[in-house]
């Protein structure tokens, strides 16, 4: 929670998508070398608005439309990078990776171990994630346990305004790559409006979020709930619901998948003794599972009640009540605490 | 010149399709409004609409029968329909309903109708390997049906299209590739995605023939079409095809097209060739009369399709559970070996 | 453990490759419209040995080599299959999933659920995995997490020969994708030779193995290890010397990942009260991951110890003695099993 | 006319790559007698080596700067060579000890020279985007530094290699792709996988300009380099090169070559690009004994690079963890935040 020691409260409020913008824009002017890449990224401003404006400002030579090709302009951002320069490439939705991955797993993530570290990779790919918009089983995935499974890219994945700028300038400054995983439906959008939560005050100035560090949205006694992104909120939500029936939820969010905060994880587990972990992204082999292993393995004595929630091992589907049935919503969440007893 | 009975058709086919095309962005819309949020409405999800694309599938289709594949992008239906895929029950998987081609579980993008071997997916390019497959299974089977897989011109620079070129042409194989070139990817103008004006300048690459039609004509698709169709019918291999079309509407529902100069959306609404093929049905003798009842009977068709759609019923949640398999989880059997094996109990066996 | 109501113990042993490419050719004699496409599968035989002999039975039109385009010919079984053919197609490395990704996950996974299921894909996407000898970063993954999290395909990892016959037989008949991934150090090839355990009697004539049964390859009573491909072999060694020191494991083979036993898994944790999980893929966000997971939501009370061994999420190394750190051994398995006590 | 000192140049990255692979063959055998096991012997992994591919690498690489980027395929010692890699750190790698370029972790596929921007990769035709990077980054500072990705002529029909050639032509970036034609993917000849004897020829469908050095002759290579490379220096954008070579030994140690023809064998055997560009030499008027003294200082080189790398430590195992980043796992800061923000408490923030 924000702490007590600066002088006045922030209350200027932006939406996600403006302030993971004004962190890659405040970045541009501080380097040169830093340039973003992708397609839609300029005249449109991005499919989901993550380089709105930048283009007026920057021009078409920083701000670059790519070829529908993303292996080429992928790799073309690894081969930047290792130049030395700090390229930001966006994959529209994550959901595309497949056409990029060998650059992506193969190049950005592995050349650094490969070369002993005498080569670095200091870029970020940016993508969009999420559902709960119908765009069915090729547009609506988060995917975070693909990414989060294999070593060499630290993953991202913020939930506010405020965490979105913080871990944007951490991104773009960390001389290893970086994989940024923005929700769609968190962005405030114009045409796809947010729920309450992701805009939050942000300080004009900058700063850095580290990464490994989860945040404790919400403080609570009796169950830890262990969510990220857009299932932060809807957590927060549930949470509320149930303290009403006096059940004290705590909602840890992770912010980052890779380097993974496990610390916070055992510390709330070992007030709670029940855990609930909440995800958008497939449930098995991901990352509910690997967040129960670890506190499994860790501190098995602590917990007392454990339960699951995700998408159920199927694509998504397109109808809205074939979507709603499997990404799970706050009812689900209290559900699923509920169902763990407290 | 294209026999008068065709031409008809494929008049049909095309008003069918924008009609098509402008019912859904009504039905779409609807909810939308005033603010646009695209969880609202009658139509769930994306929306990318066809309207000025009209000339290409009719044309091409003209020649395929129900037994040669078609794989669309994420503009599909005017393909669909000039192939012939059910137009109730696409349009009642558009509006996510349980009747629809899959229940309501693939959406615009995902069309399926293996009554005519159609299919429609969301990545650029990707339906480009499976055409290519439906033409090795075709030649492997001694069959002569064809397959053709379309594009976006902005797809012509995706790995999953160039390999297709190649493997179609080392393979020989009975597939047409038909790009359709419609000036932009989204908000990207062609010049600025490939140094190459026509496209069908790749072919020379895997000593293909390539071609453009260089005019949103119908008739000349037609022409073009029938050379590379035959020809991959008749086991003289793949061929390249752009042709050039026009974007009426935004990239999908709801795009400010802001980034598109006012001129070039003009001209697009300017060259439309459903009026260039009716002076051709005028041309070839056919009354006004006959073509406003053409015109009129695909109207009420697509009416009654949408009509029908939003009849059928939204699919039950439990649903979603089903059909990520069509047979048992276990494979073809639930019964374990009882083979006994000689030595070392941990060589193989069963429990 | 085999029964024992067979008339007589099969004693004809085969190496792993040679019974999945007796499996293979038994279909293709049964069935004109399997075929089998790969880079190198013809006159070379399969690098692995996949498909050793069959082109001088089968011919080039049904041994086909490909141009190497992964994205181009594994769709294209894909297109074959919706046509009603049964393909097998070779990724030659698991580690080249990246360039054919989105035909393997967006069109093979994805297909039959986003068509309703009026559409299927009957074909399998066979793959060699794993190291152990020193081929790094590109060419030594097992990846078994990053299928298995994604779902539509069903995942197979066979770790004797009677088991990957029986897998392979029930791989192409089945209408739905199989994904079958043979680790190179088990297949039996001249030039990387097998440990002891892979080579089995297998019966001359056909049968099929049921996927989501996990085999008991060894029973005990203090612990339970569960494992797949290579390790099974190494924990059973394993579990050979733990017996001297008077620990009786159980190992338990999970053949397939998708679907998964959990029962079997659960059955015997039940009896043992203790878990080791052994993997080669990477650690976090994978197999390991998932199978504490389920253990934990599904009966936490049976769990009094747990442990995971897997690579410690850095890509494969090249160097020996770098990459015998970071792929469990069978001394680490016996150090995890110790670890938790027994 | 290639000057003489170019030649002598040419010829000593020659013999010391031919010389370079015959001694890791030798080495890399050593241990795997009689029975050949992978996983024995000195040097560890597969190893792919390039006799008979040296004209391709030295008649490019001759127009190059250590700032000048090259990318190289799973084939790349003589390109390594050429390119002025570290040939003792080099060697150590392929030993894997703890002195290599890539302290052991990387391997013969997996060398990167940051000294010489140089680097290679396992992948088929992986290393061709992020040569268009690398040219990206030249012609974004305004430099006139330019980039090489060399492939194998089976890379052709690969979405990475297709996919670069239009991003570096629509972006004109300072970029020359060289296929080096050796007649064999592994054990496929290339009239299995493609139908383009000329892969240059996939240049046209992008405008870029495509040539084809159809013998295996390192002055042609340079001759036909020192355009490309001049047009890219030049700001006049990318170029296809492809570059006949052959292979005298397997694809990779172990290699059975039982699909090879013998005479294919032979003729490879036979065309020796080393005795070509000698008489080249002796045709410019050196005399033998400097080209013996060439060929004996260059082996004396490589000899020395291996016995030192032979001499290197082993990594430590503990090693094995380290380099999967360079910086720090939280970034570059380890700093909670202390903002007080307005509102809600649930409203980010930080702990
Ligand atoms: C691999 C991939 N990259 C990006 C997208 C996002 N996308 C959807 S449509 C589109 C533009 C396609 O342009 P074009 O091929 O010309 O077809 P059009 O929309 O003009 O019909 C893009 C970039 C995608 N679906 N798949
Ligand atoms: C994407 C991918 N597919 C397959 C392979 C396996 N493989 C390694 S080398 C090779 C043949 C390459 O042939 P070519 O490009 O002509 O190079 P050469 O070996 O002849 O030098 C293959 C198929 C790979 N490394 N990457
Ligand atoms: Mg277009
Ligand atoms: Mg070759």
């Amino acid at each position: 929670m924000a702490q007590q020691d600066s002088a006045q409260a922030i209350d200027r409020e932006l939406t996600m998508s403006r302030a993971m913008v004004e962190a890659i824009a405040d970045e541009m002017r501080a380097d040169e070398e830093v340039f973003y890449m992708g397609e839609d990224v300029a005249d449109y401003g991005g499919i989901f608005d993550s380089t709105q404006g930048l283009l007026e400002e920057f021009g078409h030579d920083r701000i670059m439309d790519v070829p529908i090709s993303e292996t080429a302009y992928i790799g073309a951002a690894v081969g930047a990078a290792q130049a030395g320069m700090r390229p930001i490439a966006e994959l529209m939705f994550v959901d595309f990776f497949g056409v990029g991955m060998d650059q992506i797993y193969n190049q950005m993530a592995k050349n650094t171990y490969m070369s002993g570290a005498s080569v670095n990779v200091p870029m970020v790919l940016t993508t969009a994630v999420g559902g709960t918009y119908n765009d069915a089983a090729q547009h609506s995935q988060t995917l975070y346990g693909t990414f989060a499974h294999l070593p060499g890219m630290k993953v991202v994945v913020p939930s506010t305004a405020y965490d979105a700028k913080g871990l944007m300038h951490n991104a773009i400054r960390d001389d290893d790559p970086v994989v940024y995983m923005f929700h769609k439906r968190l962005m405030g959008i114009g045409w796809m409006p947010a729920p309450d939560g992701p805009k939050t005050p942000v300080p004009e100035e900058e700063y850095t979020i580290p990464f490994g560090s989860a945040d404790v949205k919400r403080e609570g006694e009796d169950v830890t709930v262990v969510t990220l992104g857009l299932h932060v909120h809807r957590a927060i939500e549930a949470a509320e619901d149930l303290a009403e029936d006096g059940i004290d939820a705590e909602v840890v969010d992770l912010r980052t998948l890779v380097p993974l905060d496990t610390e916070t994880i055992l510390e709330s587990v070992a007030k709670t003794g029940r855990l609930v972990v909440v995800d958008e992204d497939y449930r098995s082999y991901g990352v509910t599972s690997e967040i129960v292993a670890r506190v499994a393995e860790e501190d098995l004595a602590s917990l007392e009640a454990v339960s699951r929630l995700a998408v159920p091992d199927v694509p998504i589907p397109y109808a809205r009540p074939l979507e709603n049935e499997v990404i799970p919503a706050t009812e689900d969440i209290k559900d699923a605490v509920r169902s763990i007893g407290s | 010149m294209v026999q008068a009975s065709k031409l008809q058709t494929m008049f049909t086919d095309m008003v069918t399709a924008r009609y098509y095309e402008e019912r859904l962005q009504e039905e779409y819309l609807e909810g939308k409004q005033p603010a646009f949020d695209i969880s609202a409405g009658p139509i769930p999800g994306e929306l990318h609409l066809a309207a000025g694309h009209e000339a290409s599938a009719t044309g091409v289709c003209q020649h395929l029968r129900d037994d040669d594949t078609v794989t669309a992008p994420h503009r599909p239906h005017h393909i669909a329909i000039a192939k012939g895929v059910d137009l109730n029950r696409m349009t009642a998987e558009i509006f996510g309903r349980e009747t629809g081609l899959s229940k309501g579980k693939g959406g615009h993008m995902h069309l399926f109708d293996p009554e005519v071997n159609f299919a429609c997916s969301g990545i650029i390019a990707e339906g480009c390997p499976p055409a290519v497959g439906a033409g090795l299974a075709a030649k492997k089977r001694n069959e002569d049906s064809v397959a053709v897989a379309f594009i976006g011109e902005g797809a012509v620079s995706q790995g999953a299209f160039l390999e297709s070129l190649n493997l179609a042409s080392v393979q020989d194989l009975p597939v047409v590739f038909v790009i359709e070139d419609n000036d932009w990817a989204i908000s990207m103008p062609k010049d600025r995605v490939t140094d190459v004006a026509d496209a069908s300048q790749r072919a020379g690459g895997f000593d293909m023939p390539g071609e453009r039609v260089d005019s949103d004509d119908a008739t000349a698709v037609y022409d073009a079409a029938k050379e590379a169709v035959g020809r991959a019918r008749d086991g003289n291999g793949p061929t390249l095809l752009e042709v050039q079309v026009h974007r009426r509407m935004g990239h999908f529902m709801g795009d400010p097209e802001s980034y598109r100069p006012e001129e070039d959306s003009a001209a697009a609404k300017n060259r439309d060739s459903i009026e260039r093929l009716a002076s051709e049905l005028r041309a070839a003798g056919i009354e006004d009369e006959e073509i406003d009842e053409l015109r009129e009977n695909a109207h009420d068709r697509v009416d009654s399709a949408i009509e029908w759609a939003k009849d059928q019923p939204q699919p039950d949640p439990e649903d979603a559970y089903g059909d990520v398999f069509v047979g048992p989880e276990s494979g073809v059997t639930t019964t374990e070996t009882t083979h006994e094996l000689a030595g070392d109990t941990r060589a193989g066996g069963d429990d």
